[in-house]
């Protein structure tokens, strides 16, 4: 389909949206507004795990302005998980929460109001009954047999088809490493890490005359939010209507379904246009985070540099619920080995439940914790053999027609080129046997 | 929504007399950059509140060795005045451009810690705050207004009307240390004012911020310094003396232990650029 | 006060789509009467300019002038399903649908000027300005107004297209992990300089340089545009980022853009790219995805050039000051 | 309650409105006057997504109670465009990408604005300092840095 002459792709044509946005008119969802608009503030919890045991809304409702609370008992079908669109389950996150609290910031009630104000000063007037139980933090704890459980299947780890873990599996490891001259062990951990959109997570859900729900949202995928809010109410899909596109910014972090379905259920419930935007604190604590990752690196390697053998062992946070984690963990296992040609690879990837703000989506999804793990592990492995970092790499490159550790034929792979390119760029001289390499020639290896 | 009203008082006069009358329920605001956040998050939510703009106390003004700082000075306009430097660059350090536009010298006094480092700069002049009330007003050094964390002398009715700074009469420095070289909150901040007798240090001042319940001066790092000249041992001694002294704590910026470590290499950096 | 400087590298590769496939998105396009070209998605735009690069591979299909082209997203009532704008998925993906609709709607609209010129549909072409002519004769012309007006008053044809892309799911073997997790892959390679404060452990980032692959660029301001700001985003998961300060701890969590460090323009290094281009083999043009994959190569490039700069590695991120200093009292001692 | 009637100048034209005790700038101009240009980012004065000039200088509307804004001058973005076509500040943003998602694009113009005003040739140093207050996440910053050089440029006849 290449043409051999291009008219407009590959063109740096301006921004569609560029005169929109420099002038202000560009609509976002939080400048969308309709008259008897209510305002939806969220009940959350003040500690990491916990019964509840009661909710007082006796103060709240008092307060000037105050228009109806939600609990889970409104919402019809509290328990999900977003990935059962793409078959990933069980069921297992509340929209509210019904009995147990699992992390600090969990939604436990809805509260809306005639003002954004009002609504605030209700939810500071709820008083829950709480009974703290013990929280379990560390991904290594939770996988112990003597933490507390935090999942109904009887586990703090999701299940991939019967395995306790996402596994890759290529040759034999063990043989590598009794082979290897050298063994180059790891620890690896990323801190869980905020998208921080310039535009915090919002969306207005209006009733229609005709019965349907116009949700204006700013979520990142139209219809799998739709879809979901859709099961979560159990209204039929065509009850719902979603308009978006444009979006101050996501990262991943606008991928969740936190806020379309209570929204859209207050709207049906009052009959009113319902507003619902996170507040810089909740999108910071209480929206989903870069999850973050423990990743332990046994390679084997020769004496001239060849990585023969790598065993990886890798945890993800997930903190209490699944979001997009369990399938993060499959990318991540995918990737994890590198863009290297290694004949035995052995990988354990581990989705653990926490009770810590949930993980889920970000830029760079599962690879990004793999990436940095691995090429600070390269170095390590450079400063055991005796080489210089440009040469470890240069030796151990994937080429198209190697075979990578989830046994998909490499096709489109560049890395060579890259490094020449940025070496020349900096200019660092390579030796000739690397200027002269290419990812297209398969040499022997 | 039970905000029963926004006073804007036209003077100091009447501000005095509406904080009598409404006592400590009044939330009293100068530039609002540290109330208006908890308000607008629903962390507070104040009945009555009184803007101090317009009273009249935004002046910045010298006089007889002194330069007197209106409490609703904002940063901006401290960041003119060029007889003593290291108030512009206290006043340069805090926030970004808006923020200095809109916070006030009075208002930073009450900014809980690690913010309200201005006042690091004030230790160190030896400056005092004037309080007003209905019935009266009074002075006292700022070494004195502070009583611990978030506390301070400002009686029930009272206000702070204004800041007098001495010009220094030594030689002067001030390092803001945060994750960020703008904006941002401090690890430590650290003021030094040094009055020289020939080679020999006759007063010091050294003042830490960041690492106390408030802006506190370090004594037993100022008693490193007096007597001795400004060396390599009396930076050392001083640096040590303030580490051990000071009293931090962790939060989402830092740990103790690196505000402490961090005091022991900053008072060194401060004094050596009081000595450079 | 002591100030090193290091170098270090890191090269990576990124794969475009969603991991497994299944991840469909579709694309209509319409003429109106006056030969504006309509396309139709459900997709969304987050600030990487969705909207200006379907718009730009519409166009060049189609063969048409980019100002013709209007994106129409993302309304679930008129948009047809596109799963969602992550996963470095949205333009290879949307992309390939609105050429699959371009092309059908192009064929229409070849077939009603090759009536309204009386010659055959092969033998014509369009200029990109809004004509189309029959090949080695200039002077036998029609514009794109008059094939679209010809079309809905003369013929009652309507110019539209349909257009789908999914690469098929592909299911993971659980006992071995063998799974198709990519439509293609772009790579990268970074090298950064620090100088970091050795009584601080503060790090000062002085340059990124990076050399990209990403296949044929559809905009290539738009593609720059991710490398900064993805090289940034990368140098703050580097350096300063967390929402747990005291991981696993859950204390001290930030709640404004005080407390979650981020740098701000003072803390700006050098960046600069140079971007390759091997198109893909399904890409839309041979794109390949760009989004995600800049921040990656940044972080584990800052991690080397503070141990080539101290001789300490950092294997928790992010390398804060604190804990820079504490592994460089580790190795004194 | 008691609300008041404040009056101010807003956008060059003397303005009314009628307000609650303690209602923001921001609220004033985004819920009750349409002007959405300003965004309302944090509400915690971290982000200068909400930034306005009162009296020629950048401020955040999201913590400035409108009673402090009697009798003063307010600009926000749809102030300092034109009618039709767009101020030399706007046309270097659009032209040299200086906006991606485009949130914080309001409050950089305004920033921008302010600075040449007041300081027609600033120095990179300058530009920085002043852009400090005002968050991106999407461009790294360089692109709106280089914005506001050439925009000094264009404003001063130095560039077609």
């Amino acid at each position: 389909m290449t043409e051999s002459k291009l008219n407009v792709v590959g063109q740096s044509v301006l921004r569609r949206d560029g005169l929109g946005h420099v002038t202000g008119k560009t609509v976002y969802i939080d400048d969308i507004k309709f008259r008897d608009m209510l305002y939806l503030k969220m009940v959350r919890s003040p500690v990491p795990h916990a019964r509840l045991k009661g909710i007082d809304f006796s103060e709240a409702e008092k307060v000037p302005g105050f228009v109806r609370a939600f609990t889970h008992e409104d919402v019809p079908k509290n328990i999900y998980t977003i990935l059962c669109l793409i078959g990933v389950g069980p069921d297992e996150e509340p929209v509210l929460v019904e009995d147990e609290i699992r992390y600090k910031g969990e939604q436990i009630a809805a509260i809306v109001a005639e003002t954004e104000e009002a609504a605030m000063e209700a939810v500071s007037r709820v008083k829950l009954d709480l009974e703290e139980l013990p929280a379990v933090l560390d991904v290594e704890e939770a996988i112990k047999p003597d933490a507390p459980v935090l999942k109904h299947w009887g586990t703090n780890y999701f299940i991939y088809e019967d395995y306790h873990c996402r596994r890759v599996r290529l040759g034999d490891v063990e043989k590598g490493f009794a082979e290897a001259d050298f063994i180059v062990e790891g620890r690896y951990q990323t801190s869980p890490i905020e998208h921080a959109p310039a535009e915090t997570t919002a969306c207005v859900a209006k009733p229609e005359a005709d019965g349907r729900i116009t949700v204006y949202t700013n979520t990142q995928a139209i219809y799998f939010t739709l879809d979901n809010t859709a099961l979560i109410l159990q209204v039929p899909f065509q009850k719902l209507h979603f308009v978006g596109g444009t979006v101050g910014g996501g990262f991943g972090g606008k991928v969740d379904v936190l806020l379309e379905p209570i929204a859209s259920l207050a709207a049906i419930k009052t009959g009113r246009p319902v507003k619902f935007k996170f507040t810089r604190e909740e999108e910071m604590r209480c929206s989903s985070s870069r999850g973050a990752w423990r990743m332990y690196f046994k390679d084997g390697v020769t004496k001239d540099g060849r990585i023969i053998a790598r065993k990886i062992t890798t945890y993800a946070d997930a903190g209490a619920y699944n979001r997009h984690t369990p399938y993060a963990v499959t990318k991540h296992a995918a990737n994890i080995a590198g863009p290297y040609r290694i004949p035995n690879v052995w990988i354990d990837g581990y989705c653990v439940y926490t009770n810590r703000q949930p993980g889920s989506a970000m830029r760079g999804f599962g690879v990004t914790p793999a990436s940095f793990a691995l090429e600070v592990q390269m170095d390590k492995i450079a400063e055991t053999v005796g080489l210089d970092p440009w040469s470890v790499r240069f030796i151990n490159a994937y080429r198209d027609g190697d075979m990578k550790p989830h046994q998909k034929v490499v096709e489109d792979a560049t890395l060579i080129e890259v490094m020449q390119a940025a070496a020349k760029m900096v200019g660092h001289e390579l030796p000739e046997e690397y200027q002269k390499m290419s990812s297209q020639a398969l040499e022997e290896g | 929504m039970n905000k029963k009203e926004y006073f804007l008082p036209q003077s100091v006069d009447e501000a005095t007399q509406i904080l009598a009358e409404f006592g400590p329920s009044l939330l009293v605001m100068a530039g609002g950059t540290i109330a208006m956040p908890l308000i607008n998050e629903g962390i507070s939510f104040p009945e009555n509140v009184m803007g101090l703009r317009r009273a009249g106390l935004d002046y910045v003004s010298g006089s007889n060795g002194t330069v007197q700082v209106g409490a609703t000075a904002t940063f901006t306009q401290i960041m003119e005045v060029i007889e003593i430097p290291m108030l512009a660059i206290a006043a340069q350090n805090i926030g970004g451009w808006a923020i200095r536009n809109m916070g006030t010298a009075g208002g930073n006094l009450f900014a809980p810690p690690p913010a309200g480092d201005f006042a690091v700069a004030l230790l160190a002049m030896n400056a005092q705050v004037k309080l007003v009330s209905a019935k009266g007003e009074r002075i006292l050094p700022l070494a004195d207004f502070y009583t611990g964390f978030m506390t301070t002398q400002l009686s029930a009715g009272e206000l702070v009307a204004e800041i007098q700074v001495p010009k220094p009469s030594g030689r002067t420095a001030y390092i803001k240390y945060g994750r960020r070289h703008a904006n941002t909150p401090a690890i430590v901040t650290v003021a030094a004012h040094l009055v020289f007798d020939g080679e020999r240090i006759s007063d010091a001042r050294l003042v830490l911020g960041g690492v106390g319940p408030h802006p506190k001066r370090s004594p037993k790092a100022e008693g490193a310094l007096v007597g001795s000249s400004l060396n390599a041992g009396s930076i050392e001694a001083a640096a040590a003396a303030a580490a051990a002294e000071c009293e931090p704590f962790t939060d989402a910026i830092a740990t103790e232990w690196y505000r402490r470590k961090m005091v022991d290499v900053y008072v060194r950096r401060t004094l050596s650029q009081v000595n450079g | 006060m002591a100030k090193k400087r290091g170098l270090g590298i890191a090269a990576v590769n990124y794969p475009t789509g969603m991991n497994l496939g299944g991840d469909p998105s579709q694309a209509l396009i319409h003429a109106t009467t006056t030969g504006s070209f309509v396309i139709t998605l459900a997709s969304t735009d987050l600030g990487q300019g969705l909207k200006t690069v379907i718009a730009q591979i519409g166009a060049e299909t189609l063969g048409v002038p980019f100002e013709n082209v209007m994106i129409d997203t993302a309304d679930s009532d008129t948009g047809p399903h596109c799963m969602g704008t992550f996963a470095s998925r949205a333009t290879h993906r949307v992309g390939n649908a609105v050429i699959q609709a371009a092309e059908e709607a192009r064929k229409v609209m070849m077939e009603v000027a090759a009536d309204e010129l009386e010659a055959s549909p092969d033998d014509l072409e369009t200029d990109g300005q809004g004509n189309i002519n029959v090949k080695g004769s200039p002077d036998r012309s029609i514009n794109v107004i008059d094939v679209a007006l010809a079309a809905h008053f003369k013929y009652g044809k309507t110019i539209s297209g349909r257009g789908m892309f999914m690469k098929p799911k592909s299911d993971v073997d659980p006992e071995t992990g063998k799974m198709d997790p990519d439509s293609t892959e772009a790579h990268a390679c970074t090298v950064a300089e620090v100088e970091v404060d050795t009584e601080t452990g503060e790090v000062k980032v002085l340059s990124l340089k990076s050399a990209y692959e990403v296949g044929q660029q559809v905009n290539p301001a738009l593609v720059e545009g991710q490398i900064r700001g993805g090289s940034y985003m990368g140098m703050a998961h580097a350096l300063y980022e967390t929402t747990h300060p005291y991981y696993p701890q859950v204390e001290h969590m930030p709640t404004s853009f005080s407390e979650y460090v981020l740098p701000g323009p003072m803390e700006l290094p050098e960046i600069d790219s140079v971007v390759l281009e091997y198109p893909s083999a399904n890409g839309p043009y041979g794109v390949k995805g760009v989004g995600e994959m800049t921040a990656n190569s940044p972080i584990p490039a800052i991690i080397n050039a503070i141990y080539d700069a101290v001789g300490v590695r950092i294997t928790d991120l992010p390398a804060t000051p604190e804990k820079i200093l504490r592994a460089l009292e580790e190795l004194e001692s | 309650m008691a609300s008041k009637i404040i009056s101010f100048t807003l956008n060059g034209r003397l303005t009314e409105v009628l307000v609650k005790p303690l209602t923001t700038l921001g609220t004033l101009l985004r819920e009750q006057l349409d002007l959405t240009a300003a965004k309302s980012g944090c509400k915690q004065g971290g982000c200068g997504s909400c930034t306005v000039l009162l009296n020629g200088q950048p401020v955040l509307s999201c913590l400035l109670p409108v009673e402090e804004v009697e009798g003063q001058q307010v600009i926000t973005l749809e102030g300092i465009t034109p009618t039709d076509g767009l101020n030399p500040i706007q046309e270097v943003f659009y032209e040299n990408f200086a906006i991606q998602c485009g949130y914080c694009s309001p409050g950089m113009i305004l920033v921008t604005k302010a600075l040449l005003d007041k300081n027609p040739h600033p120095s990179r140093e300058q530009i920085i300092d002043s852009l400090t207050g005002n968050y991106c996440r999407c461009t790294g910053y360089e692109p709106i840095i280089q914005a506001v050089e050439k925009a000094a440029q264009r404003l001063n006849g130095h560039e077609g």
